[in-house]
């Protein structure tokens, strides 16, 4: 059977949002995932599906157990995303958002790198509208901090693929499909020349490794209520994808991995803004993935790829359960927020659900992801790296599980009263919460998708591991609740915390600075010299060739002369030297005129040519 | 040709009705929540408490030597979180500006 | 009929452009539908015989029925078959597009003159792409010229007609340039057929060798690159597209430096052989080359600062014709695709946007970027294709930019030039900044910024600009493109 | 421009003219196997015209051949040009092959005359539009200033 690509029905379908309206387009919304899901569902794995541009075979889907586990989770938080959109009117956002969806689907189908760049951009371009819809002076801002890193991004990976084919004879497949067509195929990039650097490089900066995260904290609070919900779904995964495609087993990805697991939630804890919170937390839990994608083994990689699978489905209900509040009270700082729980019992319900699943408590989600990577670490010996992870464990408790829900909710009373959600986000929050707990408690509904068989040793629901990871839960909600009561815990303060992006914040506006300073004087001379000096020079060079040289010389000599001044033979050289100026001045028009400097390059470069010809 | 308005988020406006606006002392006896602060607290020490208690009652297969200690997850747990925030206050310290340093 | 195609593509609208102005005294309703049609049969002509010649069935045409060297040829093959449908096409839009426009602009009684001038623009513009002998080349390369020179100085504004003159001393002088080189040429080989030449220098490299044939390229090249505006001979082409009437700005800069480019391309091709840029005169390749790609940086870095729409669109053009220069001069079978692609692409993408400027014209008396403010909602339609036209400007994957760039950079790679990616890459960078400073006008202006552009503009204006900003899609996604520019490679018969 | 003052001028201007024309044609004739042709014929022609404007003014000879007739027959020239290689190509020969004019299976002598007539034709064409086109320049150029400055920006 003939398959059509999934992301193609999304991005394609978008295109006929804006000529719909009222019921029906809120049902086509609906519907658009829903097609595309079932279009996935047609094709069987091992199928390819191909089409010749420019050159090259690109395969728009190549299936594999890998891809498909990401279509699935990507077509869930299509659906839900949708749903909880669905009130929303904006058609910006709408398109953007399902064409974002479709490029993603796009990304983890595709079978060549060529193809899988194009949908990168794809995401990149799609995404930043999320955040421009919002409209405001500084979320454009951080729409374009955003989309800037995203097209540096982007231009690695394309510089990176060209290289990579240059050196590769045009190779360019991302996955060689066993003939069996199931499984995930292993295809690491070769460690030779630079361009596979480049690609890491681009991968990295969407992955959001430390130093290069800064686009996510940036850009994600910055999205509107629901865009944010689309946001934290696709690109990092897509990276994540990539990375377990193209370079498991790197050894330096763990230490990356560490990095990222370990100190965002430092910045978490002191963070008001509580979706820029999340994306600490993101980054966090993708520190995890990171991690399994570098240790590498069966276990790892399939920890990688069930922890993003679960990851999609808790941060999305997280975000949605902010997105509820940013959208009924227009805040999002700690400070402004707490008590809300009494008009939106709802939303609080979902948001300790997703607090749990993310700081993977029995029963929810993480708890059955999180320790796959957890014990693979361990099997391979990784000491420090697993103490790490432990720390970061423990640390997701106290900002995700803790702050998030204590502080929107709970906390003091900041006397507002805002209505409960609206139905479609409950009802997409209902979806996203039981979706956690249904993983959380039967782990084989998702270990059956996922590309290695998972070895008894490392299934969740054994006695030590339970209560293992309950004590250290339980005692780590103790240090905080112990901490709280103390007056120990830090307030909510209005602030802003300076991150990676104080670098280069700061060297943009350092080199605008020297853009409309020193570089604008530079060009500003260059220009004179182009279009006055150089053509005034030279018709008065072909006027009179001795008396230009003398004035030239002359003027030089005088400029030291200078230092002279008061001196009765330097003042009547510089006498004559203003009047040979002057003479200058009326055998020659004063400013260039652009025809005769056009006529006066013409001249130049056929005299170069002359002697290059001739030569 | 007409045109709807742009369609914004909604942003905080205190003139606008449909934002909601903080309401002080509107005779609110709190909920549950409010009225079990105490009974929450110490449930959960009770809790943390019974949690460390079943470690001597499972049979522990460990990777690393540190997790046959009684009580570690918990003590690390503890140790962990206390570490973070007290870390995190210094790193406040640190990074932590007027908010509207990047407007400046 | 096939068979006398090419004469016809080129004579109907010479013949139309001749009855325009001795009609218009009779009846002034016949000029719109006259141009029209005569455009209309030169671009179902050029499309025909584009489709013909795939495969490699060149068409050759023996005027008066002289045998070839010694009479005029015409010969169509996949290479300007191409340019003949890209010409004819945009031509064709032209004149749909500009009936309002030239209604604000010109008055009354310049209107059918400037249809006239339109169309035997048009046919110069065809004659050079068609002809295969170099003399004749000239001639049309003459008819193109003066007729560019009146289609730019009929602006309304003093500074058109300034505009129109320098491009008159500086266009004089690049033909005299090219008319030295052609006679150099003829006073070595005897001959001014193509074919023939080129015959020549293949039974005897030793001609390379020779001064007057090193002098007849380098009079060729620089003559061909004061036409085609190639850094640093661009001085005439923004006053030219500023001032101009927004009609002549939208045809000249969608066809007349491509048709230079086209020229070169041809020069080297069929008369002194891609031989004469390897072993005759590598400096003078590596000397393109270097224009090329300082075209390349510099005339996007220049579009920047422009706050005049149509300045700014003609210094971006500079840069775009480097890219096509840049194709020539790597010689590789991918560096050619993408430089041949690049003439569909990038008047495709040009034109749309001189088509999105004269809107502006119409609108607002001028075409100031910073009026295109609210854009998107006024104009939807038009702010649609100006973003899918600036995408493909900046080499956006899925719009035909990319695909020149593509191969570009992957014809650099394969013959070891590696500086050009970096410069390639710098190119799309500066562009993003224009491109994007006028999306930001059009799409995110503030909501209380109020929009000087008014309603969006009338059908005839709005149906070429979404032609042209589609087809920027079209030659992005689908591969129609690339093949017909791999067979106008096979039809040059290059050895990779 | 002023009028010339001197009746020897005026009387010999006057009756060059025909003269001047008649040289015109029969350069144009000679087109086809000697020198001249339809541009030098053309040349010829107008500067019979400009004779009169120097003569007798401006006005005068504008008079002689009026704006509207010269742009008229500037374009109608190269319209004969076009017209009879189109008429080849309608009489199935190539574009300007004017033996073709005689018709599908003429005699060679007939493909002969019709050569020479085809031939003397584009040439009148090319002599109409050479004609037009010097008056117009010279006219365009000899035209009274109006009041107003040259290109002042």
């Amino acid at each position: 059977m003939p398959s059509f690509p999934p992301a193609l029905v999304l991005s394609l379908g978008a295109l006929l949002i804006p000529f719909l309206r009222g019921p029906l387009r809120k049902l086509y919304l609906l519907a658009l995932p829903i097609v595309s899901f079932a279009a996935l569902l047609a094709t069987p794995q091992g199928s390819s599906f191909d089409y010749e541009a420019f050159g090259h075979t690109l395969t728009l889907m190549q299936v594999d157990k890998t891809s498909l586990l990401f279509g699935y989770v990507f077509h869930f938080a299509a659906f839900v995303g949708v749903l909880y959109a669905l009130h929303v009117k904006d058609t910006t956002q709408q398109v953007s958002a399902v064409i974002y969806a479709g490029m993603a689907l796009g990304a983890v189908f595709a079978g060549d790198l060529i193809t899988f760049w194009l949908f990168w951009e794809g995401l990149a371009f799609s995404s930043v509208f999320l955040i421009l819809a919002r409209r405001q002076a500084d979320s454009n801002r951080a729409a374009m901090h955003y989309l800037l890193v995203q097209i540096v991004s982007g231009l690695l990976l394309l510089v990176g693929i060209a290289l990579y084919m240059h050196g590769h004879d045009g190779a360019t497949a991302m996955a060689r499909l066993t003939p069996s067509g199931s499984g995930h195929s292993i295809f690491n990039l070769d460690w030779a020349g630079p361009g596979v650097w480049l690609i890491f490089l681009g991968l990295g900066i969407k992955c959001a490794w430390p130093l290069l995260h800064s686009w996510v904290t940036v850009g994600y609070p910055a999205a509107t209520a629901t865009g944010a919900v689309f946001l934290s779904a696709f690109t990092t995964k897509c990276a994540v994808y990539a990375l377990v495609r193209l370079f498991p087993g790197t050894e330096e990805l763990i230490w990356i991995g560490v990095g990222m697991a370990g100190f965002p939630i430092f910045y978490a804890v002191i963070e008001n803004d509580l979706r820029r919170v999340l994306c600490y937390s993101m980054i966090n839990q993708i520190g995890f993935m990171v991690v399994g994608v570098g240790i590498g083994t069966e276990l790892a990689l399939n920890g990688a790829m069930a922890h993003a699978f679960c990851d999609i489905i808790f941060k999305g209900l997280l975000f949605m359960t902010m997105g509820a509040v940013l959208f009924r009270t227009g805040r999002m700082n700690g400070s402004d927020l707490g008590g809300l729980h009494r008009t939106m019992p709802w939303t609080a319900a979902f948001c300790a659900i997703g607090a749990a699943s993310i700081s993977a408590f029995p029963l929810f989600s993480a708890f059955i992801s999180k320790s796959l990577i957890m014990i693979a670490a361990a099997r391979e010996g990784y000491h420090l790296v697993w103490l790490v992870l432990l720390f970061a464990a423990a640390g997701v408790l106290e900002h995700a599980g803790i702050k998030i829900p204590f502080f929107a909710f709970f906390a003091h009373d900041s006397g507002l009263r805002p209505k409960e959600a609206p139905r479609n986000m409950l009802a997409a929050m209902a979806i996203s919460g039981l979706a956690c707990i249904g993983l959380g408690s039967f782990p084989d509904l998702l270990y059956r998708h996922l590309p290695y068989a998972i070895p008894d040793y490392a299934l969740p629901y054994t006695w030590p591991h339970v209560i293992q990871q309950t004590q250290l839960l339980v005692w780590s909600a103790l240090a905080v609740g112990t901490l709280m009561l103390l007056r120990f815990y830090p307030p909510e303060l209005r602030s802003v915390n300076l991150d990676a992006d104080w670098w280069y914040r700061k060297a943009t506006r350092a080199f605008v600075a020297f853009g409309q300073g020193p570089l604008m004087r530079i060009f500003g001379w260059l220009s004179k010299a182009v279009h006055e000096t150089i053509p005034t020079g030279l018709r008065y060079f072909a006027r009179n060739p001795g008396g230009a040289v003398r004035l030239a010389f002359d003027r030089v000599a005088l400029g030291w002369a200078g230092l002279f001044r008061g001196m009765p033979a330097v003042d009547a050289a510089q006498e004559r030297l203003r009047e040979d100026q002057a003479r200058f001045a009326e055998t020659t028009p004063g400013a260039a005129w652009p025809i005769s400097t056009t006529v006066l390059y013409t001249a130049v470069v056929f005299l170069v040519f002359l002697l290059v010809v001739l030569a | 040709m007409s045109h709807p308005p742009v369609p914004t988020e909604p942003i905080f406006n205190p003139e606008d009705p449909e934002v909601p606006v903080p309401v002080r002392g509107t005779g609110d006896h709190g909920t549950w929540f409010t009225r079990h602060v105490r009974g929450i607290i110490i449930g959960l020490y009770v809790t943390a408490f019974v949690v460390l208690m079943l470690d001597l009652f499972y049979a522990k297969h460990s990777y690393f030597s540190e997790e046959d200690w009684f009580g570690f997850y918990g003590f690390y747990g503890f140790v962990g979180c206390v570490t973070l925030v007290l870390l995190a206050k210094l790193l406040r310290k640190a990074v932590m500006r007027s908010e509207d340093y990047w407007d400046a | 009929m096939l068979q006398h195609l090419p004469v016809l593509t080129i004579m109907v609208p010479m013949f139309a452009g001749l009855l325009v102005p001795l009609l218009a005294r009779v009846h002034a309703g016949i000029v719109r539908p006259l141009t029209i049609g005569a455009l209309g049969f030169s671009c179902f002509a050029a499309i025909h015989m584009l489709l013909h010649v795939q495969g490699g069935h060149p068409i050759e045409y023996a005027m008066g029925g002289w045998p070839i060297p010694t009479g005029i040829g015409y010969r169509v093959d996949g290479l300007n078959a191409m340019v003949l449908v890209m010409i004819a096409v945009i031509g064709l839009l032209t004149a749909l597009w500009m009936r309002r426009s030239i209604e604000d602009e010109l008055p009354a009684a310049a209107r059918p003159g400037y249809h006239a001038v339109l169309l035997l623009a048009c046919t110069g513009f065809l004659g050079i792409t068609i002809t295969a002998d170099i003399f004749n080349l000239y001639v049309f390369l003459e008819i193109a010229s003066i007729t560019s020179y009146v289609l730019i100085a009929m602006g309304r504004r003093r500074q058109a007609l300034y505009a129109g003159y320098s491009y008159l001393i500086v266009g004089s002088i690049g033909a005299t340039f090219i008319l030295l080189g052609i006679g150099h040429l003829y006073m070595r080989t005897g001959s001014l057929a193509m074919a023939d030449i080129l015959a020549q220098f293949q039974a005897n490299p030793d001609l390379y060798g020779m001064s007057d044939v090193r002098m007849a390229f380098a009079f060729l090249v620089v003559g061909l690159a004061i036409k085609m505006a190639l850094f640093p001979l661009h001085g005439w082409q923004p006053g030219a597209y500023t001032h101009a009437p927004s009609a002549s700005s939208l045809f000249i800069a969608a066809t007349s430096t491509k048709v230079s480019a086209y020229a070169l391309y041809r020069i080297v091709f069929s008369v002194f052989g891609t031989e004469v840029l390897v072993s005759g005169l590598p400096p003078v390749r590596d000397a393109l080359l270097a224009m090329a790609c300082a075209a390349i940086v510099l005339g996007p870095l220049i579009a920047i600062s422009q706050g005049d729409l149509k300045r700014l669109l003609a210094y971006s053009s500079v840069g775009q014709i480097g890219y096509i220069v840049l194709g020539l001069m790597l010689l590789d079978e991918r560096g050619l695709t993408g430089g041949i692609i690049h003439f569909w692409n990038h008047a495709a993408a040009k034109g749309a946007l001189f088509c999105v400027a004269g809107a502006l014209v119409l609108r607002t008396g001028a075409a100031r970027v910073d009026d295109l403010a609210g854009l998107g909602r006024r104009a939807p339609w038009t702010a649609s294709a100006v973003t899918v036209a600036g995408c493909s400007m900046v080499g956006v994957p899925l719009t035909a930019g990319f695909l020149s760039k593509w191969y570009l950079a992957t014809g650099a790679l394969a013959t070891d030039r590696l500086y050009v990616v970096p410069v390639l890459l710098a190119s799309s960078g500066l562009t993003a900044v224009y491109v994007w400073r006028i999306l930001q006008k059009v799409w995110f202006a503030p909501a209380d910024v109020e929009p000087r552009v008014g309603a969006e503009v009338p059908w005839s204006m709005r149906l070429p600009t979404l032609v042209l900003a589609a087809a920027c899609l079209v030659f992005g996604i689908a591969p129609w493109s690339v093949e017909f520019a791999r067979d106008a490679i096979a039809a040059l018969g290059i050895a990779p | 421009m002023s009028d010339a003052q001197s009746p020897v001028i005026r009387y010999v201007a006057r009756r060059a003219v025909p003269f001047i024309q008649l040289y015109a044609l029969y350069v144009l004739g000679h087109g086809e196997d000697g020198p001249g042709g339809g541009f030098q014929g053309g040349v010829i022609f107008a500067s019979s015209i400009v004779l009169l404007a120097l003569v007798f003014g401006y006005g005068a000879g504008r008079k002689a051949c009026p704006e509207r007739i010269s742009d008229f027959i500037s374009p109608l020239g190269c319209l004969v040009y076009a017209s009879i290689g189109l008429l080849c190509l309608l009489m199935g020969g190539m574009f300007l092959e004017y033996a073709r004019l005689a018709g599908p299976d003429a005699s060679d002598h007939a493909k002969h005359a019709a050569h020479h007539f085809g031939l003397i034709g584009i040439e009148a064409g090319v002599m109409l539009t050479v004609t037009a086109s010097m008056v117009t320049l010279f006219f365009e150029m000899a035209r009274p200033a109006p009041d107003e400055g040259g290109l002042d920006e």
